[in-house]
């Protein structure tokens, strides 16, 4: 068959199915959009199918082991968990099988360092880029890096592994500027955070970051409100950031800020097309049409243009067939969107300039802010880039301990082409 | 000092959120000595069939009437096919059941509502106003009338009615029960009925305050702690349990949380329970089990 | 017949709750001896064993076994010192067939550490062997052979009992404490049972205390009697001299007998 | 005629007491044995090793680290899975900081370790009972899950605390394959089982069984209720422990405190009832339910329905089943499925007379 | 079965076979009928299947995953095989358990309500239905604001039996009522028995050890085997069975 295949280890049930239903929504809709409007890239159709992972990780591994191999022949181009546990299970696992693992805008950080990680990627955004990209954007509010001296920033993260993996370079970060940094953990799931911002209150802190996941966002909202701290004054992080975050926080998300990596909204050529093509046509994957356009769904739309375009770059490269895994892995290392390769995706303005490479997986490392009206979000901001090379180095050494630890030898990126 | 009496007093008020929980276990446990883990699910049931039906522009009372029917129906279709099957079983049994039912209930929710988000307003403010320097919120008050409210009824109902010495008898031995002419299945539709609108209200409560979402299914385990303090089979206990596990998991989370690592608020009730069964092994107003040789 | 008390009560009370279930009640029974305790329902009869063999801690009074005197007893000391004893509400292991039910009356000669008996190592399996042995003895005495390898939950009321009393004997007790033993069974049931116990007195020694409602198996069965009522002694003699005691008769026996 | 007792008589208590009595039952394992050890290595592929033996083993494993807890000894636990993440860290830990720790050695210790947590979340168990002692073995799960994430020397400092598998070599031999994970696994739990079925037919075995049943009578025998949970829970956690480090180690390659949360108990409770309280055979049926299940349905459904319905919809009425049938089951044989064997060969043994 | 006062036999057996757990055949083939107004005796060694018949005929033995599987049962000529318990107190049909069955945790004066709760009694006529209980068993008097659970074996007992007595029932099924009973007990609740039967036409099935006593009141006696009626006649007939004396009798 001349098709690519996409394994999805979707979760549409469950605590986090909001996540799921919206990002899955959108990536298979931008798939049947290319399929249906350019009968797939080079004529090689895109499939894909879904196993139900729940966000349980040996749920999401054995739905890896599953739907690895293809699918009626059709081999498999990237797995895309849209789950931390699952990414770090499958990490070792993809490797070996050549598959590369794409977590947009999460994943393990070290990954980035694509010598150590070959078949790993934290699109656009890995978690210390962002926390670094909002200091930087508080930095500006204030009036510059220098005027965060003295400034109080509580970060109230998740009581899981992923809401602490930014603690330390927030401390750093801390150290460097001179602000008071103060964590608070709010145990899983958060449904009561009555104690958190009472201490958040007393502190009177000028900035809170909010680093959750799940129902734990809008109850901050609203015990912030209830403690009556102001809500501009709340940044949500990555995870913290769409519809399903704020809206049942109702009137006490007003004003609620948070960053992403792609406006929310239709009004993006590639929306409306996948609305001509999609949607109006009744094949739209979402249960919900009100969703259309929402943070999960265009993370999703993002999510297949990216992968889309691994293909692409790939097939110029290896042949205008199905790809391997390992193929589709040099792809998505020489991703180049530029202004101009995004206006042609009819995405600018919605996903970010990208350029990818051995060394780099990231490839991006910029936000924008935007702030809940109470019905929609509103971007506030252009993009605010992270320090990434304040970062670089920290990434490095922690993937030099993997691979000792690992035994692994890491690729000369100066020989990759 | 002021700031030690905020976070006390907003504890207490959570803990009334918890009690609201903790008061359907007892219902049920009193009742039929069934320690009914799919409570849980069925607030969350009620509370997203309510939350559609607003939705779908059904209006207030509408979507509370319907939702308390269905709350009847559900509880009917549990008496059918799953107690009556297990009459006189031993209570890990029908425990496990209920566990096979939280898996029906929530599949059934999201399946029939979606697993959308919804907020969810009352109409209740949940803004705070000062009162002698701390912050005090009007929903926290409705909340705790409310759990005060079931609480009383309950009382009433268990203690001084001739349903509630049935309801206790059912709980102690059901093959006596049934010996004595006792209505079993009737008693069991009712309690469940009553547990399912007692699910309702926790449920529009935390709704209102967490939104209506998949989560709200895993408040239970915010109760059992304030269950087992008060004792399982002590309805002013499910209060009483809830004020002392609210009020102390804050102070603790904000003064020694600071001290061993925040976020313990997962833990510390549960280990308190603990401390405080070695001192009392039956709750504080539980009953004792009782075994004569 | 030996003649020195291997038990002793010494003005034992025990209330509940403010209800006095027993008060100052003294009495002893000689080593040796088949001792019953008799009186209406709710005299404290069981409450009384309960006492000796530690269930319930009495709140005056001090008990003599074997020499030692002490103010309460301990379940775990009653049955190291040799006392063992059977229950009015069947108090056997449901789960566990009958033979595993006799094997744990053997706990106490149990000698081999638990990690030697997790892994059947060391002593373990020889003296898995020898309980067994003895095990089998008792069962065999008792003659419940068929039923071994059944669970006892849903076994018969009588063969339950008999199961009980063979856990008891499992144990070889000094001094062996029946409540009830007879309850539920018809004539020639009790007869059997009988036998049993005084094969048991006469083989092993073993001195015994038991309560019972028969008042004609009572009587053919025990060398001591005491009578109790509402908490009191009020009898304490040979059978012969309680049956006629007034008092007995009024409050337990009625003038039928 | 297949499963007869007739002809073989036993002439002395030790052949009595051995673990298994009928020829039959001896020959089947031997088969069965031989069956998982050289004809599954041939005949399976990765997936099966990956996706469902291994878990299936581990987890069979972990319910019958339970199954002696609740099963034998009647203490009510919803902390499995607290115990398994202890025996996990702890072994990681064993194997990282003590330089040329083999590998089984830093399992033995992990499952040490557990048991050590075991006890101590055990104690309360001396006071409370029945539901109760819920709230114990829940402040158990809860508060290993806070030490794990909270004090990140558990997972080396690793930024996200998760740990990931060294590499599997035992005695110079690499076992990271997904079959050598498989033998790996399986030579484990097949030991650690025989070791299982020779406590439970112990003394120590009948002294869980008799503080379950009735621990007044108990102590009134002589046994220490006291030593005796105790030892019940340092045991059981030991299996727990051990089935932990299978989990992260021979399983998924790496895991996160969050893996072994309150879900993860729930399951481990589930097979012991679906298998059968107080059954060592029951926790293997019940695993094989607890994994099998749903996958099958997640496979039928996707091969007959797919495209047809929503798949989160699917995965609905997979839940709906799912519950539906451990109730079905709760009703038809409460005593699970390892009873439904048992009647199976009593039906064989009287075969063809029904009673 | 001269004796009957009305044709219809208040209850009948007809050859019922009852099985637990679908494996375990614990009654072959019983049948018995209870003449209204009479009382009836069932003697059997232990395991019989004596309790099993009296469960067989309330209902209860379903709730031990017990089923009649073959044969019926009529009480007052209509068919209650599958009927429910509550149904069957309803009309009339009570069972005491053997074993006591005491609800622990409720007192005594509780316990004996919940017998009566069925009829729906009016205050004052519960009041009155307390008395009369606390008439017979002047001991429960002193225990009613007592936990029943705390009660000695033959306090419980005499719990139990009031209990059954609270509903006002036609037909009693007593399962060993003397058991564990003071020899003063024992001979009061036969006259209770007795005197019911004869004032109130109040019929009784008592499955009972102690056959003497049994057969001293009862006008017609069953004696069971294994599973089966193994004989049965008046009880003159019976006790004139040499056979049978030295077994059961006790004479
Ligand atoms: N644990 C307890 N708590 C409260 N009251 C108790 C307890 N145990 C016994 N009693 C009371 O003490 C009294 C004596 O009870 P006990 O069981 O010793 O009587 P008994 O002589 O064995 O009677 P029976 O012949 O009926 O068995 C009873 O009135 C009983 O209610
Ligand atoms: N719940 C049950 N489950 C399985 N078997 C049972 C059950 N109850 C009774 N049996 C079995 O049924 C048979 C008849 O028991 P039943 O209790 O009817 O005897 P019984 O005549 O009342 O004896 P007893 O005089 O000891 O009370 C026995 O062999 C018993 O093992
Ligand atoms: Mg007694
Ligand atoms: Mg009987």
């Amino acid at each position: 068959a001349n098709e690519q295949y996409f394994p999805l280890q979707s979760y549409r049930i469950g605590p986090y199915a909001a996540g799921g239903t919206g990002f899955f929504g959108g990536f298979i809709d931008y798939l049947q959009y290319v399929n249906a409007k350019e009968g797939g890239v080079n004529g090689v159709k895109f499939t894909w199918s879904e196993c139900e992972t729940e966000y349980v990780v040996e749920k999401g591994v054995e739905c890896y082991e599953r739907l690895k191999k293809g699918l009626n022949g059709a081999p498999a181009a990237a797995t895309n968990p849209l789950s931390v546990g699952i990414a770090y299970a499958t990490l070792e696992r993809s490797t070996a099988d050549k598959l590369p693992l794409i977590t947009i805008n999460h994943g393990r950080t070290d990954s980035t360092d694509g010598s150590v990680f070959p078949y790993a990627f934290p699109l656009q955004l890995n978690p210390y880029s962002e926390v670094s990209a909002i200091i930087n954007y508080i930095a500006e509010k204030s009036g510059g890096l220098d005027k965060l001296k003295g400034k109080k920033i509580v970060t109230l993260y998740h009581g899981s592994p992923y809401g602490k993996e930014t603690s330390p370079i927030l401390e750093l970060l801390a150290k460097k500027y001179g602000f008071e940094l103060t964590l608070l953990e709010v145990p899983h799931p958060g449904n009561e955070q009555q104690s958190q911002w009472l201490n958040i209150r007393r502190a009177k802190p000028d900035w809170v970051i909010l680093r959750g996941w799940g129902v734990m966002n809008p109850v901050a909202l609203k015990t912030a409100q209830k403690t009556g701290f102001p809500t501009d004054r709340i940044i949500g992080n990555i995870w913290s950031n769409s519809e399903e975050d704020a809206a049942p926080a109702g009137a006490a998300a007003k004003g609620f800020i948070s960053i992403t990596t792609h406006p929310s909204g239709t009004n993006f050529p590639v929306l409306q097309d996948i609305d001509k093509f999609v949607v109006k046509a009744g094949k739209g994957n979402l249960q919900d049409a009100k969703r259309f356009g929402t943070v999960y769904y265009n993370l999703g739309v993002v999510n297949g243009i990216l992968n889309v375009e691994a293909v692409r770059v790939a097939q110029a490269k290896f042949g205008k067939r199905p790809l391997t895994g390992e193929e589709v892995r040099w792809g998505f290392e020489n991703i180049r969107l530029d202004d101009k390769r995004l206006k042609e995706l009819g995405a600018l303005g919605l996903v970010q300039p990208l350029k990818l490479s051995c060394a780099d997986h990231e490839g991006g490392g910029a936000v924008r802010f935007q702030q809940w009206d109470g019905s929609k979000w509103n971007v506030i901001s252009d993009w605010v880039q992270a320090d990434r090379k304040l970062l670089r180095p920290i990434i490095e050494e922690s993937a030099r301990q993997y691979a000792k630890e690992k035994g692994i030898t890491p690729r000369d990126c100066g020989k990759e082409g | 000092m002021s700031f030690f009496f905020e976070v006390l007093l907003g504890g207490l008020l959570a803990g009334v959120m918890y009690s609201l929980i903790a008061i359907g276990f007892v219902l049920i446990y009193k009742a039929s000595g069934v320690f009914n883990f799919a409570q849980g699910s069925m607030v969350l049931f009620a509370a997203l069939t309510f939350v559609s039906l607003l939705e779908r522009s059904v209006p207030f009372w509408g979507a509370f009437v319907f939702t308390l029917l269905i709350m009847l129906v559900l509880a009917w279709a549990i008496e059918r096919f799953v107690l009556r099957q297990l009459v006189n079983r031993p209570p890990i049994t029908l425990f496990m059941a209920t566990l096979g039912l939280s898996y029906i209930i929530e599949g059934l929710a999201q399946a029939v509502w979606g697993a959308q988000v919804h907020g969810l307003d009352l109409g209740v403010s949940d803004e705070p106003f000062e009162l002698g320097g701390m912050l005090l919120s009007q929903f926290d008050l409705f909340a705790a009338a409310v759990a005060g409210t079931l609480v009383v009824l309950l009382s009433l109902l268990f203690n001084k009615t001739r349903t509630g010495i049935a309801l206790r008898a059912v709980a102690d031995d059901q093959l006596a029960a049934l010996a004595v002419g006792i209505r079993l299945h009737r008693l069991w539709l009712i309690v469940w009925a009553v547990a399912g609108v007692v699910g309702l209200v926790a449920g529009l409560l935390w709704g209102a305050r967490l939104g209506v979402q998949f989560s709200l299914s895993l408040i239970v385990l915010k109760a059992l702690p304030v269950l087992i303090i008060g004792g399982f089979t002590s309805i002013g206990g499910a209060i009483v349990g809830g004020l002392i596990i609210g009020a102390s998991e804050k102070l603790a989370e904000v003064f020694i949380g600071p001290i061993i690592g925040g976020g313990i608020e997962n833990w510390f009730p549960y280990v308190l329970a603990m401390l405080f069964l070695l001192v009392r092994p039956a709750g504080l107003f539980g009953e004792r089990a009782i075994e004569r040789v | 017949m030996n003649a020195t008390p291997l038990l002793q009560l010494e003005h034992i009370s025990l209330s509940f709750k403010g209800v006095k279930a027993i008060t100052d009640i003294s009495f002893s029974v000689n080593e040796g001896e088949i001792c019953a305790l008799i009186g209406p329902n709710g005299a404290g009869k069981s409450s009384l064993l309960n006492v000796i063999n530690g269930v319930y801690q009495p709140d005056q009074g001090t008990i003599c076994y074997a020499g030692a005197s002490r103010h309460r007893m301990r379940p775990h000391d009653a049955a190291v010192q040799g006392i063992a004893r059977t229950f009015q509400n069947i108090a056997l292991f449901k789960g566990m067939s009958v033979l595993d039910n006799v094997l744990t009356g053997r706990n106490l000669h149990q000698r081999s550490s638990w990690v030697e008996q997790a892994f059947n190592v060391g002593r373990a399996p020889d003296e898995a062997t020898e309980q067994r042995r003895k095990a089998e003895q008792v069962i065999e005495f008792l003659r419940i052979q068929p039923w071994r390898h059944q669970l006892v939950g849903n076994l018969p009321y009588g063969l339950q009992k008999r199961v009980e009393l063979a856990r008891a004997l499992a144990a070889e007790p000094r001094l062996l404490l029946l409540d009830e033993p007879m309850a539920g069974m018809n004539r020639q049931e009790k007869d059997d049972m009988s036998r049993f116990i005084l094969d048991t007195q006469r083989e092993f020694g073993t001195t015994i205390v038991l309560i019972e409602h028969d008042i004609g198996v009572v009587m053919n069965l025990s060398q001591h009697v005491v009578v109790l009522d509402y908490g009191k002694k009020i009898g304490d003699g040979t059978p012969e001299q309680v049956r006629v005691n007034p008092d007995v008769i009024a409050a337990y026996l009625g003038t039928t007998h | 005629m297949l499963y007869r007792e007739s002809g073989q008589f036993v002439t002395s208590y030790r052949a009595d007491q051995r673990v298994f009595r009928l020829w039959q039952e001896r020959w089947g394992l031997a088969l069965l044995l031989a069956v998982a050890f050289v004809m599954v290595p041939f005949i399976a592929n990765d997936y099966w090793f990956s996706a469902i033996l291994i878990p299936f083993l581990v987890l069979s494993l972990a319910g019958l680290g339970l199954n002696l807890l609740t099963g034998y000894a009647g203490q009510l636990s919803l902390g499995s899975a607290a115990f398994m993440a202890v025996g996990a860290f702890a072994a990681y830990n064993f194997h990282l900081r003590i330089e040329g720790m083999p590998f089984l050695l830093s399992f033995v210790f992990g499952g040490l370790a557990a048991a050590g947590v075991g006890v101590i979340f055990g104690l309360p168990s001396l006071r409370i009972k029945g539901f109760y002692l819920l709230v114990s073995t829940l402040a158990a799960q809860f508060f290993v899950q806070w030490v794990l994430t909270n004090f990140s020397w558990f997972s080396n400092n690793s930024s996200s605390g998760v740990i990931t598998a060294p590499q599997l070599i035992i005695a110079g031999h690499d076992f990271s394959t997904p079959l050598g994970r498989y033998l790996l696994t399986l030579g484990i739990v097949a030991a650690l089982t025989v070791l299982a079925l020779s406590i439970v037919r112990s003394a120590l075995g009948r002294n869980w069984m008799a503080v379950r049943d009735m621990d007044t009578a108990a102590a009134v025998i002589g046994i220490s209720i006291a030593r005796t949970k105790l030892v019940a829970f340092a045991v059981s956690s030991f299996f727990l422990g051990i089935a932990g480090s299978l989990w992260a180690f021979t399983y998924l390659g790496t895991v996160e405190p969050h893996g072994f949360d309150l879900t993860r108990s729930f399951q481990i409770l589930f097979i012991i009832i679906i298998g059968g309280l107080g059954s060592v055979l029951g926790n293997f049926l019940g695993a094989a339910f607890i994994v099998l299940l749903p996958i099958l349905l997640s496979n039928i459904s996707n091969n007959l329905l797919a495209g047809a319905i929503d798949p989160g919809q699917l995965e609905n009425i997979q839940k709906i089943i799912f519950g539906a049938l451990i109730i079905f089951f709760l009703i038809k044989e409460p005593d699970g499925l390892a009873r439904i064997w048992q009647s199976l060969k009593r039906r064989a043994r009287v075969w063809p007379l029904r009673f | 079965m001269s004796t009957e006062l009305s044709n219809v036999p208040i209850l009948q057996l007809q050859s019922i076979e009852v099985v637990y757990e679908k494996v375990i055949l614990a009654v072959k083939d019983v049948s018995l009928s209870v003449a209204a107004n009479s009382i009836v005796a069932l003697l059997g060694a232990n395991g019989a299947g004596k309790s099993t018949t009296l469960k067989a005929i309330s209902g209860l033995a379903a709730a031990q995953r017990g089923e009649v599987v073959r044969g019926r049962v009529l009480y007052q000529g209509d068919d209650i095989t599958q009927a429910n318990p509550a149904a069957l107190v309803q009309g009339g049909l009570v069972q005491v358990l053997e074993g006591r069955h005491c609800f622990a945790h409720l007192g005594v004066e509780e316990n004996l309500i919940t017998g009566a709760l069925i009829k729906r009694p009016t205050a004052s006529v519960l009041k009155q239905q307390l008395e009369r209980i606390y008439h017979y068993f002047p001991r429960l008097k002193k225990l009613r604001k007592n936990l029943a659970g705390y009660a000695s074996g033959g306090e419980q007992q005499m719990v139990a039996i009031g209990r059954a007595l609270m509903a006002e029932p036609k037909l009693v099924l007593l399962d060993e009522p003397s058991m564990g009973l003071a020899p003063l007990v024992v001979e009061e609740i036969f006259d209770i028995i007795g005197n019911l039967n004869q004032q109130q036409g109040v019929s009784f099935l008592l499955a009972e050890q102690n056959a003497s006593i049994a057969l001293k009141y009862a006008h017609h006696g069953y004696v069971i085997e294994n599973g089966r009626v193994a004989a049965h006649g008046t009880t003159q007939e019976l006790k004139a069975r040499s056979d049978l004396q030295a077994l059961y009798l006790g004479i």
